[in-house]
């Protein structure tokens, strides 16, 4: 990855993001991931919606629906049928939606600005601080993620997903903070830092000014991988107990319907929230090694 | 163009962050703000739970119980926790307002003593819930000292009267435990105490068709036995094993000098000959031994060995059997086959413990005694002991453990109890035919791989999850056997924290729950509506005539009931219509 | 070289240092009581302190700690609190029947995704490579028990070609076959797990090495090759691939350590005994002992696994010389 | 003589995203046996794609629109990639430009050169490997080096071997590409002087690629300047010295210092070469010339013969005759 060489021009008038834009435009594998990444954001914001029509039925946690005896397939009442006590999954799968989407974007967003932070100033001083923080990021980079959160899921006794949004933010960083650090020691040797430093530029400005902006790009594509991390493994833990039992999320379904024995029974129950799962990550990443081709130039068509 | 598609993903986000905030504004209720007498709002609270993954039901249930509690102003969230954290938050730190826990699983219901007596209070006790109660205490003492049954039995139908009264907790529901078997290859099985896989069932059933020599019954258990030391192991699959080679020996299958029929609740001899004699006078009592029961390897089971158990289990402190010789002061061998009991007190769980202990081999275990006491932590060693044998007079030996996969066992033919027929229950009789070649546990990962493993003809039993009850009824070849279990989930209140200080308070959310919504919907209607602390399937114990809270109510009627009762008791609300 | 490795090993021993004593610690403020789990009906309060006692658990942790660096460095991890083994030969067992599934399950898809990725980078701008590309994205993202139950659902429940998972079949080693009959068994019941991780892993490798390869053939060497006359295969394969395949190495040795930990998944749908479901159901059981001793060990195969990945790239890359 | 290299009205253009990039155009010329010839012009200029083109090792998205070339009377332009892998290193070879990343890095160099031998000739290991300690002694390494690594050689070692490669088949025609670039002064002479003398004496038609003319003017018989994709003008190098005829050439003389020592002004050509990917109309150098007339805005200069052997597009040229 040191071989991201993606560096901007000042002079050039298009902003950024406005650049990644109009790239991304041509590329199918972004077009794509909006495009799925679409459905489920509108399925996030439909959850409320449906709730509302029969909070008493419709309420994923509490909404029962009395008629219904046991598990039931898809129905005009119940889109997606009921699980064994007569809760609607459609309402249970729109929620999940909300879930992921906050959780996935929550956790890139804190793990991702961390990392980026953490790397563009371990490159830029170096030294100890340098040393300090690569160590620590070897070190939880050498820790195997998911039996990591078990244990400390089971060390909580109580998961929520705060508890897992912070645990998953703290373990994501170092991927991005290195390839981060190893771009910014290439772009700290470059002419225009060079010449920043000599005409007495603070220190703090030149990161956030200068190099921030260089390095930008690969923090995009950070951002949307990590989504793909934080959903599956969220997904992972739940689907193995140790989710946060008060909400609903896909996991959660999975797991509801492994521990109430409908797997091999219910495929109505089963297969929609594991495809959602996998769609939805399959989306962020997508738009991921969409951007991936844009900013690494050594994948690019010549 | 492009940034305007930019804005738009933005702005849905934002809006799905928005209405997530929406969907969870709480509905408004009828009854909001309760007020307690002492003037004070009550201050929100948490119902513990476990996860759905530890037990779907009792998550499920506290959930509801929440959301019906809340209609009449307590403000209260369900909250579920791994179950190592709940137990030390409410045995050991008793930091908590409600909780639901689960209790049972005895023969002889001595947890109406412990659970309640104010002894139990101190930290680690049993009695989390903290109740106290004098009166309660001196009754449930006493009925510990009475030996005669009917006279103890009115003694524990009163002291059910005052909890089910009290509600220091509230029993929920028992589940009915459904096991299926494969009737084209076992037939005749009974449904004795501890299911259709406990060892009286093994020891009865008869295979379908001729060649029963070759047969091997292979069970689907869920949890790998780590360990086969019967001193060690508190799990009650590893039990299912252990009791077949050591003719049973713990409170899930109380099986050994003798053992408690469930309907009378009387002592049946098993390994003992005939009558227990007690002396009242003297506190002693004098046990015989049948002649001719012989261990594994063909050495003789006699009264040396049991007084050696007891002597071990005294000497290491092992905590498992620890109630079952603190009362025995010293115990004799006068002959072979005759012992002699010289106990400290009066107390019936020498009748209901001490007789139903395990017996180890002396020959073997005294090797095991030795090694232990030249350890630092002897306690720990001949508990934790690696036993690669494990041998006993049950009806099965020992075979095969490979690891991760299966533990074989082979039938004893040289078992005593062969076409041994003995009394059970009320009236009827179990013939113990032995027609079992082999038994083979077999180790899953999940309910559902045992299910399909069972349908696919892998293996010939094993519980079953009510998701299959349909297609296990629908299938032929499969026969369903339906046990009620003899535990009962329950919320327990600490009693020492306002408002659960107060019986009409306690009483008041009794009304609010709707056992019958458990077992129609949680349970699909396998499960019985408990009233009392004990289980109703221990029918001796049991006391059939306790409240039952508005059995069959409706959700309004109830809500009624329980504002009536809260505004006598002086309660009131911030707002009501 | 030699002062390399002795560097690397130092580091090696402090990281392992510092993640068991994060392990230790966060054990110790956990606020659940292992002795929960011991717990039975009838136990008087003098038999559960017992219990508490026989575990350790009334020291202080700091004896606790020291104690258990102690045992530690005599490789002795204690004993487990659910059955009282020794937590290194239940690891050894466990972790045995692991190394078995998703070596043979990386090594596989690892083949798989490099012959595939290979081919596609050549062919840039195909529509194969699109295909696999999407194929191998899909794949790559999609959740493991899902997948696995769908597997399961199809191949051993509908069609019933494999078993229902486990590791062997009990009814056939009872009666002492022979080593080929156990092998065959066993092949039977490798082949679902197997095709499952070899199904969810290739895509990485895939995109890996189509990146590596695609990276690869911009090099000057590669047109040298091209105007040496030399056949197009050849180039593919001794020059492109050869050099793709320097990052992948390191690639390969990480997973094979990060596929041992990440057996979790797979190992619960599929029943196999291995260590990912001992951490998991140690840890509902708040088995302290065996979960650390069982992440003690995963951590040391990933550290290891590291070191020798260094070590193969630099035999495998000339220009790197420690 | 016999033309061994002829090139007629070659057009080569780039598939780009934002549309076809016309890298060569309109690019006639011909090499005569034991010839070397120059090529020079600014960078980007397309002189290394010519290069690859008389190579066809063209990338994917780089196609030849139009135009033939004969190489040894046939035209190679229709030929298929096997047929063009025979002539490779055997006709034709390459010195590349850029020494550090020429040589695989993970193979010996004596190797990767046996490799190149064995792919063309069926001669035993052994022998080739004898040929490849020649060709070290010829171009002046040590025999021994061929067991170590590209890493392990210096710049001019490296450069040395590629050389040695360059020649490991006995190529007719040998097309050098900027083969001094990376190197230092001392360093780059040595190999200019190797290369000069090994052409000369193995009596191989060269091209080489330069952007620096003086370079050329003391390796080359002739001298073909580009600009913008075109060849302008092509002449012997004393003639083009002698009487520069298109205002690039001449920009292009003055703004490098004479070999001779003279002082005299540097002119460097203002402005910056077309995007090619909308090239002007008329004359590519239109936008940058000082003697610019009407015509040259909207006709492109045709590159005909001004003078014997000397080419010229150029209007103003034309209008000469």
């Amino acid at each position: 990855m040191e071989t991201l060489n993606y560096t901007l021009d000042k002079t050039e008038k298009k902003s950024l993001i406005r650049q990644i834009w109009d790239l991304a435009g041509r590329s199918t594998f972004i077009k794509l991931g909006v495009f799925i990444m679409l459905i489920f954001g509108g399925m996030a914001v439909l959850s409320p919606i449906w709730i509302q029509i029969n909070p008493a039925i419709y309420d994923p946690i509490i909404g029962v629906d009395l008629s219904v005896n046991g598990s039931v397939g898809p129905s005009f009442k119940h889109p997606l049928g009921t699980d064994d006590i007569g809760k609607d999954l459609f309402s249970q799968l729109l929620r999940g939606s909300q879930v992921a989407f906050i959780l996935g974007i929550m956790v890139s967003l804190i793990s991702t600005t961390l990392g980026t932070t953490i790397g563009l100033f371990a490159g830029y001083y170096g030294k100890i601080s340098d040393t300090l923080l690569m160590r620590l990021a070897d070190i939880i980079l050498t820790v195997p993620i998911l039996p990591l959160l078990i244990v400390i899921s089971g060390i909580f006794g109580t998961q929520s997903n705060w508890i897992i949004l912070l645990i998953l933010s703290f373990t994501f960083w170092p991927v991005t903070a290195r390839v981060i650090r190893a771009q910014t020691l290439s772009l700290r040797e470059r002419p225009f830092i060079e010449s920043a430093k000599v005409s007495g530029i603070s220190n703090t400005r030149i990161i956030v000014k200068h190099l921030a902006p260089n390095v930008l790009p690969i923090a995009f594509y950070y951002l949307t991988v990590t989504v793909t991390g934080a959903i599956l493994v969220e997904a992972g833990l739940s689907f193995l107990g140790f989710g946060d039992p008060s909400n609903m999320s896909w996991g959660m379904m999975l797991q509801w319907c492994f521990v109430k024995g409908y797997v091999f029974k219910a495929p109505y129950w089963m297969i929609p929230p594991g495809l959602c799962i996998s769609l939805l990550s399959f989306s962020f990443y997508l738009i991921g090694v969409g951007l991936e081709e844009i900013v690494n130039p050594r994948l690019k068509k010549r | 163009m492009k940034l305007r598609q930019f804005i738009c993903i933005a702005m849905i986000f934002a809006f799905s962050m928005l209405c997530t905030i929406l969907g969870h504004i709480p509905q408004a209720q009828a009854y909001q703000g309760l007020i307690l007498p002492s003037g004070e709002k009550m201050a929100p609270m948490e119902l513990l739970t476990l996860t759905p993954g530890a037990d779907p039901t009792l998550n499920q249930e506290a959930v509801f119980i929440a959301e019906w509690w809340k209609k009449i102003g307590i403000p209260v969230t369900a909250k579920a926790m791994e179950k190592g954290a709940l137990v030390k938050k409410i045995f050991w730190a008793r930091d908590y307002d409600a909780t639901i826990w689960y209790l049972g699983g005895e023969r002889f219901p001595s947890y109406m003593q412990y659970y309640f007596s104010e002894a139990e209070i101190y930290e680690y006790g049993w009695n989390f819930m903290q109740y106290k109660n004098p009166k309660y205490d001196k009754l449930s003492s006493d009925w510990l000292t009475l030996l005669d049954r009917t006279k103890a039995q009115q003694s524990a139908f009163n002291l059910q009267k005052i909890i089910a009264d009290e509600n220091p907790q509230i029993p929920l529901i028992s589940d009915t435990q459904l096991t299926a078997y494969n009737n084209t290859r076992w037939k005749n099985w009974i449904n004795q105490y501890g299911g259709p896989q406990s060892f009286d069932s093994i020891c009865a059933i008869d295979p379908v068709g001729g060649d029963t020599a070759k047969d091997i019954l292979k069970i689907g258990i869920l949890k790998e036995p780590d360990i086969l030391n019967p001193l060690g192991t508190g799990f009650s699959d590893t039990w299912t094993i252990i009791n077949n080679i050591y003719n049973g020996g713990m409170w899930n299958q109380p099986t050994a000098l003798y053992r408690i029929a469930p309907g009378s609740g009387e002592l049946i001899p098993f390994l003992a000959d005939g009558e227990l004699k007690y002396d009242n006078a003297a506190n002693t009592a004098i046990v015989k031994l049948k002649k001719g029961i012989k261990w594994h390897d063909g050495t003789k089971l006699t009264a040396a060995d049991i007084k050696f158990t007891i002597d071990l289990i005294k000497e290491f402190k092992v905590p498992n059997y620890k109630d079952c010789v603190d009362i025995i002061d010293k115990i004799e061998a006068l002959d072979d086959y005759t012992l002699k009991y010289h106990l400290t007190k009066k107390n019936v769980n020498f009748y209901n413990k001490t007789m139903m202990m395990i017996i180890l081999q002396k020959q073997k275990w005294s090797v095991i005694a030795k090694e232990a006491k030249a350890k630092e932590d002897p306690t720990k060693y001949i508990s934790q002991y690696q036993i690669k044998n494990p041998m006993g007079a049950g009806p099965f030996k020992f075979a095969d453990w490979k690891k991760g996969s299966y533990i074989l066992l082979e039938k004893n033919s040289d078992w005593f109890f062969k076409d041994y027929t003995m009394p059970i229950g009320t009236g009827g009789t179990l013939k113990f035919d032995l027609k079992v070649d082999k038994i083979l546990f077999k180790f899953y990962a999940s309910s559902e791989l045992r299910t399909l493993a069972l349908k696919n003809g892998d293996i010939d039993v094993c519980s079953i999850p009510i998701a299959s009850m349909d297609d296990f009824k629908a299938d032929k070849k499969m026969t369903i056997v339906e046990w009620g279990n003899d535990w009962t989930d329950f919320i327990g209140f600490n009693c020492s924290k306002a408002p659960f200080n107060d019986p009409a308070f306690r009483k008041a959310v009794h009304y609010l729950i709707d056992k019958d919504f458990f077992v129609e919907k949680l349970q699909q209607g396998y499960a019985v509506p408990q009233h009392s602390v004990i289980p109703a399937v221990n029918q001796f114990w049991s006391d059939p005539k306790c409240p039952t809270y508005g059995a069959g109510w409706s959700m309004k009627k109830r809500i009624k009931k329980a504002v009536k009762i809260l505004k006598k008791a002086g309660y009131t609300w911030e707002s009501e219509n | 070289m030699g002062k390399y490795i002795i560097g690397r090993i130092v580091q090696i021993i402090i990281t392992f240092f510092i993640v068991i004593s994060i392990i230790f610690l966060m054990f110790r403020v956990m606020p659940s009581d292992p002795s929960s789990f011991l717990l039975t009906p009838s136990m008087t309060a003098e038999a559960k302190q017992t219990i508490r006692k026989q575990f350790g658990l009334d020291e202080p942790i700091a004896v606790q700690y020291v104690i258990y660096l102690k045992n530690f460095i005599h490789g002795d991890f204690g004993n487990s609190f659910y059955s009282g083994r020794p937590v290194m030969s239940i690891i050894m067992e466990k972790m045995l029947n692991t190394i078995f599934l998703s070596t043979t399950a990386v090594i596989l898809s690892y083949l798989i995704g490099i012959f595939i990725g290979k081919a596609i980078a050549w062919k840039r701008g195909s529509k194969a490579e699109k295909f696999f590309v999407i194929l191998g994205l899909w794949f790559y993202t999609t959740f493991t028990p899902w997948l696995g139950i769908m597997f399961l659902w199809i191949f051993a429940f509908k069609l019933k070609w494999f078993p229902l998972g486990g590791m062997i079949t009990p009814e056939k080693w009872i009666f002492d076959p022979s080593l080929f009959e156990k092998i065959c068994d066993l092949g039977h019941h490798l082949i679902l797990p197997l095709i499952t991780y070899v199904v969810l892993w290739f895509g990485s490798y895939l995109l890996l090495m189509r990146n590596s390869m695609l990276e690869t053939l911009k090099e000057d060497y590669i047109l040298t090759a091209r105007a040496k006359g030399l056949k197009e295969k050849v180039i593919k394969n001794r020059h492109a691939a050869r050099n793709a395949m320097l990052p992948i190495v390191t690639a390969f040795a990480i997973s094979i350590s990060f596929s041992i930990a990440g057996a979790v998944l797979i190992e619960t749908i599929f029943s196999w005994p291995g260590i990912g479901r001992t951490i998991v159901e140690a840890t509902l059981r708040q088995d302290y002992p065996l979960v650390q001793g069982a992440f003690a060990v995963i951590t040391m195969v990933v550290l290891l696994a590291n070191f020798a990945a260094d070590i193969a790239y630099s035999y495998l890359d000339p220009r790197i010389t420690y | 003589m016999d033309s061994v290299l002829e090139i007629k009205n070659l057009q080569m253009s780039y598939d780009t995203s934002e549309g076809p990039v016309s890298a060569l155009d309109n690019v006639s010329f011909t090499i005569m046996a034991g010839e070397a010839m120059g090529l020079v012009g600014e960078s980007g200029c397309g002189k290394t794609s010519l290069g690859m083109c008389i190579m066809k090792l063209l990338p994917g998205n780089a196609k030849i629109t139009h135009g033939e070339i004969f190489f040894n009377g046939e035209d190679i332009v229709p030929k298929t990639e096997d047929e063009m892998r025979k002539i490779r290193w055997k006709g034709i070879s390459m010195i590349f430009q850029a020494a550090m990343n020429a040589l695989n890095p993970v193979y010996k160099v004596g190797d990767q050169i046996i490799e190149a031998i064995m792919a063309h000739d069926t001669i035993k290991k052994k022998e080739a490997k004898e040929k490849v300690s020649d060709l070290y002694k010829l171009v002046g390494i040590d025999p021994k080096r061929m067991e170590n690594y590209p890493h392990e050689y210096s710049g001019g070692m490296r450069q040395r071997a590629i050389i040695a490669m360059a020649l490991a088949c006995d190529p007719k025609f040998i097309i050098a590409d900027e083969p001094t670039t990376a190197l230092d002064v001392i360093v780059q002479d040595e190999i200019i002087d190797e290369i000069k003398i090994i052409q000369k004496k193995l009596n191989m038609i060269m091209m080489y690629i330069s952007h620096d003319i003086s370079v050329i003017a003391e390796t080359c018989d002739k001298i073909g300047v580009m600009y913008a994709g075109n060849l302008i003008e092509y002449a012997n190098t004393l003639a083009l010295f002698d009487n520069p005829l298109h205002p690039y050439t001449i920009a292009l003389m003055s703004s490098f210092p004479s070999i001779e020592g003279l002082k005299t002004k540097l002119n460097p050509v203002p402005g910056e070469p077309p995007n090619l990917l909308n090239p002007p109309k008329g004359c590519r150098f239109y936008p940058r010339c000082s003697y610019t007339r009407e015509i040259c805005k909207n006709e492109r200069p045709e590159f005909v013969e001004i003078e014997t052997d000397h080419f010229l597009a150029c209007h103003r040229g034309i209008s000469w005759k």
